[in-house]
C-alpha cells in the first residue's frame, strides 16, 4: 500500500483536522464525534446534515458551506457514523426550523441516521427529516433488495436542498425538493483499478490490465459485470444508455450532468469522458443545463468514474444555479 | 437447575471481544469477496473501546452490564455494525433488566430478544444472507437444548454449530441486505461475513466455557 | 495502460474540448492552435498568457478566468507548445496594455515562449514580456545548469500577476509583482508511483512497494534520490527542511502554502499531508495565511504530492486574497 | 567537384523523416532514463506532419525546401525539439538561400549554420548533453572531409560514425541543458537521446546515400 499517512486508525480525524485547518474561516471540526460544520450557523434556516463512511472525499465535508451542508458527520473509512455521533450533529446545529438528513441509500447509514434521528426527536423541540438517496441504477431496485445505493447523485441534493434552505424555506419544502431530486437522478460508474482500504492494506479486488468492473459502487464493491476496457467514447455510450434506461429523457428535456472521479483517475480523463458524454446528449438532443466534472464523490483511490444525470424542471434550474460556496463545490 | 450469573455473561462477552479483536482482519477479509472489507474492522473498534473500559462496566447485574456494553458498541462500532450490534445488546439489556441470573431457556430468550432487536432495527429475515442467518439458528437450537434439560456447555457447543452451518448456508443465498446484494448473484458462493463471523464467535465461546 | 480515453493523439484536443463543454459560459477553447481563453476579453487590461506540455490539468487552462489567466496554450502531453501556438495565443488577446508570458522554466518552454515573444514583437503595436518561474528546489540552480524547474508556485504567479492585472497594473507592474512571486516561491515534491504518458503507454520509472521518489518534477522524470517511504509527518518535515533551507523564514513570517496533489493521489491524503504540514508550521511559529489543498499542477496520473511555500507581503497578501472566479481555483 | 542537387537535399530529408517515424518508441525510451519520455514522439510529431505536406513544399532551391520545412517542424514538433529542429533548418534554409546545389564544403557549412541556429536558440555547447554532441562531431568531421576531398558517400560514412561516438561519450556527462539536467548525477550513464538520434538518423542516411 502506498499513501501519504501515519497510521491508519488515525487517517479519518488528521485528514479532517487537515481539512479544517485548510479553511479555518469557514470550518469547525468537532473531533470526539468527528463532526465538519460551519463555523456561522444560522439558527433559523432549515440544517442540512449529511454524511456516511469516509474514503469519498471531498464528499461529504466539502459541501459544508453557504447554500450546502451544515454538517458533515464522518465515519471511519467506508463505515457509517455511529448513531451517537449523528445525534451530535443534530444537535449541535438545531436550529428553530428543524433539520433534515441526507442519507445515502446503505443498511449501515440508513441504521445509523435512523436511530439518530429517533433519539433526538425523543427530545423535545426537534424535529428531524430524513431522506435516503438511491441514484445507482447499477443496483437493481426492487422490493425484496435494500434497493438502490446512494452514489455521487447526492451531491445534487446537498445543492438543490441547501439552495432551498438558504433560501428560507420550511423543512417540509426543503425535504420535498430534495426528494425531487432523489427522483430525477441516477448514476453509473465502473473501476478501472481497486481501491485500497488503509487499514487493510491490500486492494478489495484484482482487474487484469485489460480488464474493468463496471457497475461499481464507491465502497471497493465488486460492480456487476467485469469486461474488456473500452475507450472513452464506448464507455459515455455504455454509462447513458444505463442511465436513460432508467430515467428516460425526450428532446429538449434539461439536464445537469455530473462527470465524477474516483479518486485516482486525472482530470484529464475525466475532461475526455466529459466531451463523449456531451457529444452524445448533443446528439440526442438533450438540453445540457450545466456540467460538473472532478472529483466530487470518491472511492479512496479507485481510477475509475461515474456519470450522473439530473434531469431539471424550472425550480430545480433555480436552485441548481444559487449560489454555493463551500471547499470542494462554487456556483 | 444450572444457571448463569452476571459473572458468567461477563465471561463470555469477554470471550467474545478476544475473539472479534484477534479476528479484525479475516473478518475484513470475509467482506472483501461480496462487501466493502470493512467488517472486522467495523466490530472490532467496538470491542475494542469495551475493553478499555472493561472496569468502568456497571456489573450491577446483567440487564445493566449488557447495557453499558450497548452504549459503547453503538457509539465506537462503525457502520452496519453499530446499529446492529448495539440493538442487539440494547434489547438483550431490557430483556434482562435486573436479573442476576439466566437459566438455559432465559439464555435462549435473551438470544431472543437480541434477534429482535436487530430485526426491528435492520428489517432482515432469515435468508436475507445477514448475520442473522447464523443468530436465529443458535437461538433455535438454545431453546430445543433449554427443552431437552440439557447442560450450558452441551447448549453452546451444539448452538455454535448451528452458527457455523448457519453461516455455510449463506454461500447459496444471493444477498438482498447490506452490500452484498450490490453485487447480485456474484456475491452466490461467498458466504456473509457477519454470519461466518459469529459462528466463529459461538464455537470458541463454546470451547472456552 | 488503463485510461478513460480514445486515441492518444487525440488526447489533448478531447480535453480541452472536454473541459471548454464544461464551462460553455466562460471558456473558448480554439483547437488548431490549442488556445484555451476567457470568453469575454477585456483589451484594457494587461493580457497573461500561460502554458505548457499538456498532462497537468488543471494547469494552466483550470486558470482561466477573473483574476488569473487570459489563455492557456496546451503542448501535447508534457511537450511544451510551439512557437506558431504561443504566437496565436499572444495574437488572439492582445491588450493595449501589453501582454505578459509566463512561462515555466523548461528549455522547450522557454526556447517556444521566447521565439513566439520575438514574433510578435516584431510586428508592431505588441509589448510582450515575459517572466520564468523556478520554484523547484528539488533541482540545484547555479550557473552551470539551466537551472530550477517551474512546478506549483506557478500557480501562485497565476493568480496574483493575475490579481494586479484585473485591477489595472499596467505591464512592468504586473511583471514586477510576478518577479516578486517567483523570488519567493520554492517547491518540493515527491513520487510514490511513476506516470504513463498515455502515447507511450508503460510507465516512465518503476518503484518498489516501498519505495518513493524524492524531489521529482512534474513530467515523469526521475526524482533526486529514491528512498524508503516514509510517514506523512515525516514527508512533511522533509518537504519543508528542503524548501526553508533555500527560502529561511523567520518566527512571524506569513506564508501561503499549496499542497499539491500530482493526479492520483486522493484529496483523502492532501488533507492528511496538510495536517503535519500545518502543525510544523505551527511550531515553528510561521504564521500560514491561507491555504491549498487540491490538484492544481499534475503529472498525469503520478501518485505523490509537492509542497509549494509562498513567502508573503503586504502587497502580495492583498492580491493572493483578491477574487478569482476560474475552474480550478476560486477565491 | 560532386555537388548535390536540392533534390538529393529532399532525398536525405525524405530519408531522416522516415527514420524518425519508424523510431517514435525506441526515441521515447531513450529520452525516459533521464528525461521525460516524449522525444520521439516530438519530433516524429512534425516529420509526420512534413511527409503529410510534401507534395506541397516549395522546391525551388535549397533554402526555400528548407524553410518550409523550417516552418513545419517549428509548428509541428513538440517540446524543445519544435524550436531546436526547427532554428536548425530555419538557420541552414538562411545559408542556403537561392542556392540549387551545394559542394562538401558548402554542405558542411549549411550543418554549421545549423549548429549556430540551435546555439542562438537554446544556449548549450559542446559537452552540455544535448544533441549538439552529435551534431557538432560531425560537422568537423564534413569539413574535415571537405578538406581531404573526400565523397559525399565517404564524408557522410565518417560524419555518421562520428555523431554516434559523440553520442555515446554523453553517456558520461552529468547534464546540464534539458530535463536531464534535473536528475543531477542520475542521468550520468545514461546517453542524451537527442544525440543518440542523430546517430542512428545520420547512420541511416549514409547507408541509402
Ligand atoms: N439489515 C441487516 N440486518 C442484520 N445484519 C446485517 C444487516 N445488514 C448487514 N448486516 C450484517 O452486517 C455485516 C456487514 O457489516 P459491516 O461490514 O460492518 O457493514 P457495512 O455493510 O456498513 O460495511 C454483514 O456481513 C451482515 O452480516
Ligand atoms: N538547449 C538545448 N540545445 C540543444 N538541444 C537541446 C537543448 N535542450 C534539449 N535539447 C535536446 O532535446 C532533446 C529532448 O527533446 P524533447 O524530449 O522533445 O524535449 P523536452 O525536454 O521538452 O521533453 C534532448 O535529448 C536534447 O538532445
Ligand atoms: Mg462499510
Ligand atoms: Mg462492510
Ligand atoms: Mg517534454
Ligand atoms: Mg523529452
Amino acid at each position: 500500500m502506498k499513501k501519504i499517512m501515519n497510521k491508519a486508525e488515525d487517517l479519518v480525524v488528521e485528514m479532517c483536522e487537515g481539512m479544517q485547518k485548510a479553511y479555518p474561516r469557514s470550518l469547525v471540526f468537532e473531533p470526539k464525534y468527528k463532526i465538519m460544520r460551519r463555523k456561522e450557523l444560522n439558527k433559523d434556516k432549515v440544517s442540512l446534515i449529511s454524511g456516511g463512511g469516509s474514503g469519498h472525499e471531498p464528499a461529504h465535508a466539502g459541501f459544508v458551506g453557504t447554500g450546502m451542508l451544515d454538517a458533515a458527520v464522518c465515519g471511519d473509512v467506508f463505515a457509517s457514523p455511529s448513531t451517537i455521533q449523528v445525534y451530535n450533529a443534530i444537535n449541535q446545529t438545531s436550529s428553530s426550523k428543524g433539520t433534515l438528513l441526507i442519507v445515502k441509500n446503505y443498511s449501515g447509514d440508513c441504521m445509523n441516521f435512523d436511530a439518530a434521528a429517533e433519539m433526538a426527536e425523543d427530545d423535545e423541540d426537534v424535529q428531524v427529516e430524513r431522506v435516503y438517496v438511491n441514484d445507482d441504477v447499477a443496483v437493481k431496485d426492487s422490493l425484496y433488495t435494500v434497493g438502490r445505493r446512494g452514489v455521487a447523485g447526492t451531491v445534487f441534493v446537498h445543492k438543490i436542498a441547501g439552495a432551498a434552505a438558504e433560501a428560507g424555506s420550511d423543512l417540509l419544502a426543503v425535504k420535498a425538493v430534495a426528494e425531487k431530486v432523489i427522483a430525477n437522478v441516477r448514476s453509473m460508474g465502473f473501476a478501472l483499478t481497486s481501491c485500497t482500504v488503509p487499514a487493510k492494506g491490500t486492494p478489495t479486488f484484482t482487474l487484469e490490465e485489460d480488464e474493468m468492473e463496471f457497475g461499481v459502487g464507491i465502497h471497493g464493491e465488486p460492480g456487476i459485470v467485469r469486461e474488456k476496457i473500452v475507450s472513452a467514447d464506448e464507455l459515455a455510450s455504455k454509462l447513458l444508455e444505463k442511465i436513460l434506461a432508467d430515467l428516460p429523457c425526450d428532446q429538449g428535456d434539461e439536464v445537469a450532468i455530473m462527470v465524477n472521479g474516483f479518486g485516482a483517475t486525472p482530470l484529464q480523463e475525466l475532461f475526455v469522458l466529459n466531451n463523449s458524454v456531451t457529444d452524445l446528449l448533443a446528439s440526442k438532443k438533450i438540453s445540457l443545463h450545466r456540467t460538473f466534472v472532478g472529483n466530487y464523490m470518491t472511492s479512496i483511490d479507485m481510477a475509475g468514474a461515474s456519470l450522473t444525470l439530473l434531469k431539471l424542471d424550472a425550480e430545480l434550474k433555480n436552485l441548481l444555479d444559487a449560489p454555493a460556496d463551500t471547499s470542494a463545490l462554487h456556483v | 437447575m444450572e444457571t448463569i450469573k452476571t459473572s458468567d455473561i461477563m465471561r463470555i462477552i469477554n470471550v467474545m471481544a478476544d475473539v472479534i479483536i484477534e479476528n479484525e482482519k479475516p473478518f475484513c477479509d470475509l467482506d472483501s469477496a461480496a462487501g466493502d472489507g470493512d467488517f472486522g474492522m467495523s466490530v472490532a473498534k467496538g470491542f475494542k473501546v469495551l475493553k478499555a473500559e472493561w472496569d468502568d462496566l456497571s456489573t450491577a447485574n446483567i440487564g445493566k452490564f449488557l447495557r453499558s456494553c450497548g452504549m459503547i458498541i453503538t457509539e465506537h462500532c462503525g457502520g452496519a455494525s453499530g446499529p446492529i450490534w448495539g440493538s442487539a445488546f440494547m434489547s438483550a439489556a431490557k430483556y434482562s433488566a435486573g436479573k442476576i441470573e439466566l437459566n438455559l431457556s432465559e439464555f435462549a430468550e435473551l438470544m431472543q430478544s437480541a434477534v429482535d432487536g436487530i430485526q426491528k432495527r435492520g428489517g432482515a429475515k432469515l435468508g436475507d444472507k445477514t448475520l442473522l442467518d447464523a443468530l436465529i439458528p443458535t437461538t433455535e437450537s438454545l431453546k430445543q437444548s433449554a427443552l431437552a434439560g440439557s447442560s450450558f456447555k452441551e447448549a453452546f457447543t451444539i448452538g455454535a454449530r448451528a452458527a457455523v452451518e448457519g453461516a455455510e448456508k449463506t454461500k447459496e443465498y444471493g444477498a438482498t441486505k447490506g452490500r452484498a446484494s450490490y453485487v447480485g448473484d456474484r456475491s452466490i458462493s461467498y458466504p456473509d461475513a457477519g454470519a461466518m463471523a459469529l459462528g466463529i464467535i459461538f464455537t470458541v465461546i463454546a470451547e472456552k466455557f
